[in-house]
């Protein structure tokens, strides 16, 4: 902790010299058997050392958009720790690898929801969680639900690479290293965005293709390709929820056949593709589900996917299961029951992981949630729900804690 | 079938440990038929017009030109299912879906046109997603803020279920 | 109905034209037994004219300040007809009395909750419920819970004065004629501004007294002076929460005395005060209510006072009842008991008027409650709250509809 | 006692007509009457510390020093009962209050700071009253934002619990 040195603990006694016509506070020195005195204006200090793994949730807080939020967990002991804002509709916050930023683009409004519209790249001090530096980018920001794939860094950690959405599509990049705005490319078609590679980005595109940039540290082009159609966006659309290991991004389809492609300086190449849920599962209606339905433990090697029970139009709706795949066997190893209907998940990636699951709490017990839903239907059970963090053991998917009441509409966990 | 359908079967599986599963869910499917057997109370329709081919509530998630829509229903927010609330504004271009009218038993091009201009409404939350595609499928993808597209910059308020046109393939 | 010009039916299909890659939607013209096509662009227009009362409801929002809004309902159909975006931490709206402007002080910052701090009157057309116009005035706006007191209009509707708190006291005084701040006054020790009088403003001071001042259209101070102490502020406060019949103001103290204030361009003196609360309901613990506690209408001289048994400290909490008085005999002629807790009052001012309360819902049944209480404790149900506004028949109390789903703490209630 | 104790009460009045109104609150009070005798399970203070005579969870809105706090507790929010979020100010003026410790039997003098400059942490809500004040008592109103003191300007995000003194008169 450290303590404001202008904060002196009398200072509350100020207001009766500002306030006039009120009586002043009696106080007195504390006695020995009293309970002390505490000092006034501590604040908590953070140091990302301290913890052995941390954990974000970006919330865009629909309806309360101008409220887009991140907050930080301790996944361990379960504590709130701190929290970001990040202005109207976020998409989401990029983390570093030296652990020492948090990068946001923003928007934000000169009358909060109406007049001037101003976007920003912002980067925040990762220990004191204010704001280091902001730099004007256009104000194109791609708002939509689901946050994977709209931002990226490079692999070198120099440029930030954001998707544009006015409905033209573009990609404006900024060079972190000297905080500037650096280029705007129009990416016709191709929205969503995917690092790999130093300074490569991989641009999805409608016909199932990838165009793959190569930046040097201006912002100019030094390398374009675009890939085949590497799978068939009419018939069976991947996702945009991916997950990386190395040079590897492993997405999955709404049908759930995963499909591993290999993304580098050179382009995107199709490794391999095979099904997640087996023609028998499909005939029992397992869906893939929710936001992040791809968790990836590196070392490891295994694959979580996020399922459920529902015919194809349910895809977005919440899992109740997790299946562990191993990728090398290509064999589901593990099926986990959660304990709460989860719209994403993530795990750890350290050696004893935790597998991460942003779940919808209804704070009633079953059988008046039955009563709501026979007498009124299932909308007033809706409303109700309060999302939070569950934790859960990732080797053998024992529920450990929830963190509750995290915002309106949290949905991207990134561990850290 | 929504997901909540789903939550309350998983939460019966999850409280089979205060009875038996098999007993709570079967008792949940008779108390469903009997539930669906009291027909729903009926509707008035917005501004008072009956349209005998085009059957629902427009206020309600059900209503059928609702099938692709993921957003709050302007019919609760001040608008009706094709008109903005007072002091917003329609975004021009949006996605679309073609959802099945159960009064004509046809196809329709349905286009979800937002209204923008003033914060979320909150009000009639409405997800379904019958043929909803990824970002990357812009025309289709109802997780996009087409805000974007008009006037009153990216600020949501609610959405629209116009029909633009009759869907003779589906 | 109006129609934008510019928006065609086809204009949907201008996305193949902006968005490469995807194919183009194919429509056909309807035939004779298809349902038509709807119009495109439509907003449904807004008249006054053409609602016998209607409705404000002004919500904080709170823990989403930044979203400040003000929601118009039409009580005799519980219909939700339009929205206004107030800003960071509002408190509350100002209705001329010409039906044709709604008055809001404002607060906004350059990057939502962050940056530079803007404070603002905003005058709102009330067709359109579009920015009229805007003057910046000093950011020192008050943002408080309880939102009554905190501006007023003059009485020639031509000055608009608002409570700032910084945390010292002052009165910022614009001119909505000419659209211009004109004025800021220290009122050290006097925050909490009532109107009565042609251009004169009454501040309810700390010592029991009310500081009046009148302005000229310049804002210059043409009149001042002091009460004598009107209650005894440290025996029994009055709450804020004052309503108005002429030149008479009602305010009940927060151990349910009512006190008669004259206020006119002379000043303030205390007409009457009597207990509305008996020293017998008194030892029953029966006890003023909510945000909004008194109603009054202004023809029958009816006064309407929220209430509930809990002891003193509770003077905050929900009301359960509401008690009706005649003003001229002083007699409790009606005990209501309402539908849903409730936090704010008001009726409306026609022959056949209507209560209105901000009522808590909890969407569970009542055994369930029980359940979650006794297993659980009572937060989880608070949790579950959603704020609705209640419409009763204020001649007999009988509950006739609710708005549900009003923001996360609306509690001021205008009749318009 | 706090008003949800009243809404259960008053809930009971109206569900009433489903039984008699006095056996659904005599059945309330058995049940409440149970429930009180089990001893609420201890929760480890924040940090670790175990204050003998301080006793109560900073972390639930039943601590004795919270007796008229309004606000969420930064006890929840990254904070402690006595120190602000990281990334949050004190503001240095704030309302007080007076408040029973029943470790000691003593009045203690406790000041609400305020933790100010990110928006409402939304955990914790807490609403106590005792010894509120309207706003023109400003230095024991607890509905006044009084970030409005700090440097972090308005935005308001927690309250702290923070003991001045004890209070002789009291």
């Amino acid at each position: 902790m450290r303590t404001f040195p202008t904060l002196l603990s009398a200072a509350v006694l100020l207001v009766s010299a500002l306030l006039t016509g009120v009586s002043a506070v009696s106080t007195k020195t504390a006695q020995a058997a009293d309970l002390p005195e505490d000092p006034m204006g501590e604040v908590v200090s953070f140091s990302r050392q301290d913890h052995d793994r941390l954990v974000w949730v970006t919330d865009m807080n629909m309806p309360y958009q101008a409220h887009g939020r991140a907050y930080l967990i301790d996944p361990d002991t379960g504590r709130f720790l701190s929290m970001l804002d990040l202005g109207y509709w976020t998409t989401g916050i990029e983390l570093p690898s030296d652990g020492k930023r948090i990068i946001s683009a923003e928007t934000h409004f000169s009358r909060t929801t109406r007049g001037e519209r101003s976007d920003v790249l912002v980067t925040y001090d990762a220990t004191t969680f204010q704001v280091r530096s902001e730099v004007t980018i256009p104000p194109k920001r791609a708002s939509v639900v689901k946050m994977q794939g709209t931002s990226s860094l490079s692999d070198d950690q120099s440029l930030f690479a954001q998707m544009n959405f006015t409905p033209a599509v573009s990609l404006t990049l900024v060079n972190l290293e000297r905080d500037g705005f650096i280029a705007e490319i129009d990416t016709p078609g191709c929205p969503n965005i995917y690092g790999g590679g130093e300074r490569s980005f991989h641009l999805l595109c409608g016909d199932g293709s990838f165009l793959t940039y190569t930046f040097d540290e201006n912002g100019a082009v030094t390398g374009k390709s675009r890939s085949a159609a590497l799978f068939d966006p009419f018939e069976d659309p991947i996702s945009i929820s991916g997950v990386r290991r190395g040079d590897h991004w492993y997405f999955v389809s709404l049908a759930g056949d995963v499909y591993d492609f290999e993304m580098d300086a050179d382009g995107v190449r199709l490794a391999a593709t095979w099904p997640l849920i087996t023609e028998d599962e499909r005939e029992d209606e397992w869906s893939i589900s929710g936001f992040q339905h791809l968790a990836l433990h590196a070392t490891s090697g295994q694959l979580y996917l996020l399922t459920h029970q529902g015919p194809p139009e349910t895809f977005e709706d919440p899992g109740t299961h997790v299946w562990v795949f191993d990728l090398k066997t290509r064999e589901k190893i593990e099926a986990y029951e959660l304990q709460e209907l989860t719209i994403s998940i993530a795990v750890s990636q350290d050696d004893a992981p935790l597998l991460y699951g942003i779940g919808a709490h209804i704070p009633m017990p079953f059988f008046a949630q039955v009563w709501v839903y026979l007498t009124e239907g299932e909308a007033p059970l809706i409303d109700t729900v309060q999302f939070g963090l569950d934790i859960y053991d990732a080797g053998d998917g024992s529920y450990q804690r929830s963190v509750p009441k995290l915002g309106n509409l949290p949905s991207m966990i990134q561990p850290w | 079938m929504t997901w909540f359908d789903t939550f309350i079967e998983k939460t019966a599986r999850t409280t089979a440990r205060l009875s038996s599963r098999r007993s709570v869910v079967a008792g949940i499917g008779t108390l469903l038929a009997g539930a669906a057997a009291f027909p729903l109370l009926p509707v008035s329709r917005v501004r008072g017009e009956e349209v005998a081919n085009d059957p629902g509530d427009p206020e309600s998630c059900d209503y059928w030109r609702y099938c692709a829509i993921d957003g709050y229903l302007c019919s609760c927010c001040g608008g009706t299912h094709t008109a903005c609330p007072p002091g917003t504004i329609m975004s021009p271009i949006t996605w679309v879906g073609t959802c099945l009218n159960p009064g004509d038993n046809k196809h329709y091009i349905i286009s979800y046109n937002d209204c923008c201009g003033k914060s979320g409404c909150g009000r009639c939350g409405c997800v379904r997603n019958e043929g909803d595609k990824p970002m990357y499928l812009p025309q289709a993808a109802n997780n996009i803020n087409w805000c974007a597209g008009g006037s009153a910059d990216i600020i949501y308020n609610c959405s629209t279920a116009i029909i633009i046109g009759v869907d003779d393939d589906a």
